[in-house]
């Protein structure tokens, strides 16, 4: 579907919601679809397609009226209790439909109802039946036929039942777009980088880096090695760097500590390398497949002392791929680590770019190299390795190079690269050697362009944030803006080294700020405090491993804006999220929760929620869950008659 | 400046070795750089690889390149060199607690490989550079700072691990025979493949139990057992032989592809030399998926 | 020695200095005597002892007037132009004196300087001499008693020699007190506070608590097992505390790297664990001798996402013990990793304490347990380990307790302990979870003092440190105060949670603060105002390796004072030490520097010291070591005459 | 509430398994089930502790203790519950990515410390949560979302290695063969050391080489084949078989001490119920040491 609207010369920008398992779990995926470049799923429904009973449940109440909902009314049914006015259905009687095709494997299921939801949208269903001849190609002939035939079986019903959508007018460029995720353009940029060497240990969403590289490996000429474990991975990169290749790795959060060491390693042997940490939910395993910013502490508190490195967070799966071209540069030229802050979002949710905007041919820029040993580079015969300079890089050699053989260890040590600690500890030279390799933090920052005010230089209210949030905030900003409330944006993606005097000038000059961030305890704002020395009062975080979405954040900009206190309560969406999950463990799914009331629960020390529970067939009342307003706690499970589980 | 002599004296490195007089590194040292020497291999072309310990100091006292890396992490890092540039001679050396303790799970997996890579453990049954604790090879009842009581863990033994792990070449030094172990190491280094020699190294300091004098009363010489290094079987009945009598000497050798001869990429040449970056076609061809 | 003074009842502090490899080196150690209580090493010399001759000429030019100087006649000798007017040589001729008392061990040379010492400083020679019979008790009379006699020979030739130093006049109070470092009070601590597994891979500077734990073990009752790294020891520490015993870790930097990964599952699975870093020279390896406040950054940012823990620097010896017992209270009562971040200063140096201040009797707090299922703690019949309470807190079972079996996961969960991420991710559970983990941070900070001022309330200047540098400052405050700059100090030992209020109003009510810390980028600075909003303005760092003295402090807070800029222009002693480091690696061990002379050096494009290099023996001219001023680097070697080695 | 039902139900944990359907675990989480109801251990006193990955979800499928530690850490994890509380019967459990990649280090060395653990792997020769990647047994030749072009290094021998390592108990099961399975499990609970069971368990999803049908036409049974479980030599060289014909059974079996055994603070009980704290006259003992 995402690729039609590509072909269309539509901009698509997709979400998938999915479980840390293999099978099974409520997963669900978001389609956005719109003239302009869109970089985040937004968080209206227009059309639902319901494959199970539990989506339409969930999610039929979210879709906007105008809209409507698809679903196998062979299996499905749908409440029109749940639906919103304004809501059309269109249950598709997809065995009946399909009966002529011959035996259907489970997923042309979703084939139908693609074809129904072309219908509704307005679009050309030959465009799809041209993708999925493409598709198909290898599989043969017939399953091609069988395919297009499904596809359009859905679609004529559709046509016979109900009206394309309205407000739609599509303007078609067919123009084709590239439709990527952010882990691809990491991979990409990468390649055109002229990384050489990709070492990785799985982990979810870093893995598709190593599934993308591994399967174009050949093609593009680059070794992809998957080692025992990221403290293998993270080590082979930065030997790969040392012999003088281009040399990447990449991973989540928790292989990422197991990274710390190492890579305070390559900041001490002047050893350039870049490493990806694509975030999601924590702590420890946290939410595996879901996405947070949550790692930015860790990567600036990434191993012991203080020692030079970069940290930049992209923005869009574009800017994964000038990012990780500039890692590369950044790297080389200084000598350094290179961190990488992705998440999630970024890194799975796939969105049409430009093709113009992407190039092959990047800037490279591989540093100072010394290719014989001279009199200026050596001392007493030997390299000069860690030469004492102005900028504090030191020209580098490659092994195998003659004459220019020298240790590099990570006991601190002199020029020629000699340990200070081993011989005679020389409190002189390791103060001027870790000011030299402190040194190269003002000269990477002076090659970074600072952060701009994006939106009316007036604005009444100034966004904050960085990384994979920069189109939410910038839908919300405009959104604001376009409703009477001037709201501008200023997005960091250098982290560190930071832009310490601008964000001081710039927030100094904004009226009201607010920063917008992933994750508890506000780390980029932490972050902003500590390196420039301004305090934001204003905050809104989302930490329940969703993220934030351009609507959900117009609203509570609008609340910080109006003063209202930030209620952390459990809403009534949210108990009833919890009553699923409680009949889910102890009554299979043989029920759901109904009318939910707001009690003030006295004798709970809490206010509560009263969920009731109800059959799914029969919609008949079994009892009452009690949910704690303040704790979220599950404090009573009342049933209407002993039959149903016993009480706690 | 460029030409080179092969004289053991011209591997010299900066500076004096600092390990205590009569250290068993010391012969490790010479009879590398004599193997290099024998070898006729120019210094430029050898990286040495350790990790932290008094036997990882090594690199810091030869003059090829050098890594002195992280405690335990000599092996990947070595991994890294050899992978970007196979045309290096990659030697990676350190201790028996770098090796067989922290970077045990690196020797396992490394092995499995069989890169084209020597590596050199200075095996002195402690912790040295920490001055004396159980190391993996202690052997039970020895008392050390961490085990005052004895230790009680079984001693690991490198040479059945390799054979297990499917190492290539598999031998055993004593820095007490110095013609031995430089044969053993010019061996290794000649050997198309992983090998690995651990070296009894005695720690003159710090282990008192075995010294040197110890290890002279036990070792015996496999080649003139007539050993037949082909043998998997007689390999690992010998490596697990650790008591009254001690083999030193090759236990195993085998030719079998290495990693880079299944590595396409490899095989255009070091990884080092060949060109950055993506053709305009392949890069078009590969945006095309995607649309 | 400082056993001798500590019999006397005085108070000691030594400071030793040695490197990372077992021989040689330059090493010396520090000892400072006093009537009062001393909690550092002070950096003015009354005394050398000199065991070689590159101890006379580095530190003899640091012997204060009216001091002396002791060494070796029969190997070394003192030029004059080395020492200051008022310094009393004292040569003594080792040889001839012991040359009655049989074949004399090496180290023995010490113990005939020893004796002339405790003439110098008018100690009883007796006191010493019993120290040494309990000393050797188990080496047999034989050795007592050429120990007592070669002791005793020292002694006497330098009564004979040399008048007693002025201005000492001892009160010998003969009260005994323990003589200790931190690493000892660690594991004492831990004993005391009922700690029954301690894990450890060996690391300097933390691997005394290691070999003392193990030599105490079954004294005490306490396990310890070294593992095969530091990933393996603290996943032991981490199954022990959640068997239900205390258990404690300890490392320095590089091994922390490797366990942070776990740190974040000990706040995951709510599970105590105490583990220490005891800080060294970074970054990587380097200088595993030296001492630096460096890691600080890594333990806030150790491990991935947001989690509760609290870390906390001891201020002394003594309060490594009581540290020690509150890490393991806060740990068990909130069910979190505590981090206690030590030093190489605190943990390896010795200082007497006062016996009445250290109790085997501490405050144990275990937290809240469950013993059976009841109606409130269970839900459908099994127990609800994390149950969402108002505190954060829920009551923990202990395994093999009969009806409460529950599994603890480092993926989100619900409160029985239910995956939220496996079955069905529930963003409503995890928020409730997440946030109930992240209250108990509030709790815990209740529970700890506030920060104080020390030192007089209208001071001109605070001293701002944290953890180890505390007596330092101390010191230093109070000499300035007494030359009439009113100084107090502010010491911060809870670093996390941290007490934001009480900083902003202490500091904010403080005239000049100066942040004082012995690392490169200030890190402490740099969370204070991360945790606060306050920025200071002015700091002191040391970053060499060596420890903040009182004396160099003062001076510096004297130079901040006047406004006079930060000068990172290596110093003449600097050059004076990078010649000896040249000379020793290129000149074995023939030369020395002499004459450092200061030039323009426009030809080297920075301002460079000309190092003169004499001959050891001759002090004949060999050449000159062009070192550049601001860069540090060695810019050439000029020989005099081609005979010593020739030019880069 | 406290008396409990011996049944192979009263175990069941609070959620049904969300593995595939036909997922190899299942019958291992059977088989285990059905061990402890024949030991006829309360559910209490067992705790089980798992890495990351599908196997290691198994904790939360069972109604004992758990822990659902980190990829790789549940040895560590288990020895610390053991050394704390050794009345606990503690088996760890998880995969062969978790327990012979990441893990391997512990692996090793938990081995060599003979404690009374049982270790049931679940060997997939494959990374199953992570959907496919490699795994350090998978076979050479096998192709993987992260060796397209076929796995090239040699697959590891997790019972040759155990072997290697002092394990006491070693054997290799299939959950296909439940009955075996089970008692293969019971018997290592009981045994007093460390255990391993390698047990093949398919992964029907991602591994599409190592399916029940390539096991079924490979394995036989040891115990048919008068295999002799107590020689150290014959269990050696049925651990490298793997090839046409696979080996399930028990292997090999010793009784050693224990690490227990050689710790005198636990023969005191266990440690979680020993006293906290010192009294006052050891406390003043250790004091005067340092005056
Ligand atoms: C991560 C980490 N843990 C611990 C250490 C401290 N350490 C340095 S060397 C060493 C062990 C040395 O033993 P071995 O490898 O046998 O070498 P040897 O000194 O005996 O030659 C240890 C534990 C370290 N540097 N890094
Ligand atoms: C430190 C770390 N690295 C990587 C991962 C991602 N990860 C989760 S499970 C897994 C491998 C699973 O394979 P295996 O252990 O064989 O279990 P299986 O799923 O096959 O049962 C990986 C790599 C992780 N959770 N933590
Ligand atoms: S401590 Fe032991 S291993 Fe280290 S240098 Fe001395 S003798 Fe060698
Ligand atoms: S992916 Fe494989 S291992 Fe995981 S549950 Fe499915 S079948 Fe089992
Ligand atoms: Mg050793
Ligand atoms: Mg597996």
């Amino acid at each position: 579907m995402a690729r039609t609207a590509g072909r269309l010369g539509l901009h698509v920008f997709t979400y998938n919601s999915y479980q840390s398992l293999i099978r099974g779990g409520h997963t669900w995926l978001k389609l956005r679809i719109s003239e302009d470049k869109v970089d985040n799923h937004g968080d209206r429904l227009n059309v639902l397609i319901a494959l199970n009973q539990d989506s339409i449940e969930r999610h039929a109440p979210e879709v906007e009226p105008g809209g409507s909902i698809i679903f196998n009314s062979a299996k499905l049914s749908c409440d029109s209790s749940l639906v919103r006015e304004g809501v059309t259905l269109l249950p598709l009687p997809i065995p009946e439909l399909t009966k002529d095709m011959g035996r259907l494997l489970p997923v042309m299921q979703n084939t139908v109802t693609l074809g129904a939801l072309l219908h509704l949208i307005g679009f050309d269903v030959e465009i799809t039946k041209a993708l999925l001849s493409d598709t198909f190609r290898h599989k043969g002939p017939q399953i091609i036929e069988q395919n297009t035939n499904v596809l359009g079986a859905g679609h004529e019903y559709a046509a016979g039942q109900a009206q394309p959508l309205k407000g739609l007018d599509w303007n078609f460029t067919h123009k084709r777009r590239p439709l990527v995720n952010g882990n691809q353009m990491i991979a990409l940029g990468a390649v055109a980088a002229g990384c050489k060497l990709f070492s990785a240990y799985p982990m979810s969403p870093a893995t598709s880096i190593l599934h993308w590289l591994a399967a174009h490996s050949e093609k593009v000429g680059m070794l992809v090695k998957q080692a025992e474990d990221e403290l293998a991975v993270v080590n082979i990169a930065i030997g790969a760097g040392h012999a003088g290749v281009r040399a990447m790795c990449a991973t989540s959060g928790g292989g990422f500590a197991l990274m710390t060491e190492a890579i305070g390693m390559a900041a001490m042997l002047e050893t350039p390398v870049v490493i990806v940490n694509v975030m999601r939910g924590g702590p420890s395993t946290g939410l595996p497949t879901k996405t947070e910013q949550g790692d930015l502490n860790q990567a600036f508190g990434a191993s012991q002392g203080d020692y030079p490195r970069m940290i930049v967070a992209p923005q869009n799966a574009l800017d994964c791929y000038n990012t990780t071209v500039e890692a590369f540069n950044i790297a080389e030229k200084y000598q350094l680590p290179v961190i990488v802050l992705s998440d999630l979002l970024l890194a799975e949710h796939r969105s049409t770019i430009d093709p113009e905007a992407i190039s092959a041919d990047v800037p490279i820029d591989r540093g100072e190299w010394a290719t014989e040993l001279t009199p200026q580079n050596s001392q007493q015969g030997r390299f000069r390795r860690y030469a004492l300079t102005d900028s504090g890089v030191s020209p580098r050699a490659r092994p195998g190079a003659p004459g220019l053989m020298h240790v590099s260890g990570t006991d601190d040590h002199d020029e020629t690269g000699v340990l200070i600690s081993d011989e005679h500890t020389n409190t002189a030279i390791r103060r001027k050697m870790h000011e030299k390799r402190m040194k190269k933090m003002d000269a990477v920052l002076r090659d970074l362009p600072a952060p701009e005010l994006e939106g009316p230089a007036d604005a009444e209210v100034t966004l904050v944030g960085w990384g994979s949030t920069w189109s939410v905030l910038q839908e919300a900003a405009a959104k604001l803006t376009a409703d009477g409330l001037k709201t501008n944006q200023l997005q960091f993606k250098y982290l560190y080294p930071f832009h310490t005097k601008e964000a001081q000038q710039i927030l100094g000059a904004c009226k009201r700020a607010i920063v917008v961030e992933n994750n508890y305890t506000g780390q980029f704002e932490r972050h902003l405090r500590a390196e420039s020395g301004v305090t934001i009062a204003d905050h809104i975080r989302r930490y329940d491993g969703e993220p934030i979405e351009p609507t959900w954040l117009v609203e509570r900009v609008r609340a910080v804006v109006a003063g209202e206190p930030e209620d952390l309560q459990v809403t009534e969406a949210e108990a009833r999220e919890m009553g699923y999950h409680y009949v889910r463990l102890y009554q299979k799914d043989k029920t759901r929760p109904g009318k939910v009331e707001r009690l003030e629960g006295g004798e709970w020390g809490e206010p509560v929620w009263n969920v009731e529970i109800i059959g799914r067939a029969e919609l008949e009342p079994q009892g009452n869950l009690v949910i704690g307003r303040d704790t979220g706690s599950i404090l009573a499970w009342q049933p209407r008659e002993a039959g149903i589980e016993a009480a706690q | 400046m460029m030409k080179q002599e092969l004289t053991v004296k011209s591997l010299d490195g900066p500076v004096h070795p600092d390990w205590c007089p009569g250290c068993g590194d010391f012969g490790v040292l010479k009879s590398l750089k004599e193997a290099l020497v024998q070898l006729e291999i120019r210094s430029h072309e050898v990286m040495i690889v350790s990790g932290i310990g008094c036997s990882s100091n090594l690199p810091g006292f030869i003059r090829t390149y050098g890594v002195h890396s992280l405690h335990g992490r000599s092996l990947p890092v070595a991994t890294g060199i050899a992978l970007a540039n196979h045309a290096l001679h990659v030697i990676a050396v350190g201790g028996d607690g770098d090796g067989f303790g922290i970077g045990s799970g690196h020797f396992l997996h490394t092995m499995r490989r069989n890169l084209n890579l020597t590596y050199i453990v200075m095996d002195n049954e402690i912790y040295g550079l920490t001055t004396g604790q159980a190391s993996p090879t202690s052997q039970e009842g020895h008392k050390t700072k961490s085990t005052p009581r004895g230790n009680v863990e079984k001693p690991l033994q490198p040479l059945a691990l390799a054979l297990t792990m499917g190492a290539t070449y598999v031998a055993r030094g004593f820095s007490a025979e110095p013609k031995d172990l430089t044969k053993l190491i010019a061996d290794a280094i000649a050997h198309r493949g992983f090998s690995l020699i651990d070296v009894f190294s005695p720690c003159v300091t710090f282990n008192k139990l075995n010294t040197y004098a110890w290890f002279k009363e036990r070792v015996y010489k496999l080649e003139e057992e007539g050993h037949d290094t082909g043998d998997m079987d007689a390999a690992l009945q010998k490596s697990f032989e650790f008591g009254d009598k001690i083999p030193i000497g090759l236990l195993y050798r085998e030719e079998r592809p290495i990693y880079d001869d299944s590595e396409p990429i490899l095989q255009q040449g070091p990884l080092v030399d060949q060109p950055l970056g993506i053709d305009k076609e392949t890069f078009d061809a590969i945006l095309a998926e995607t649309m």
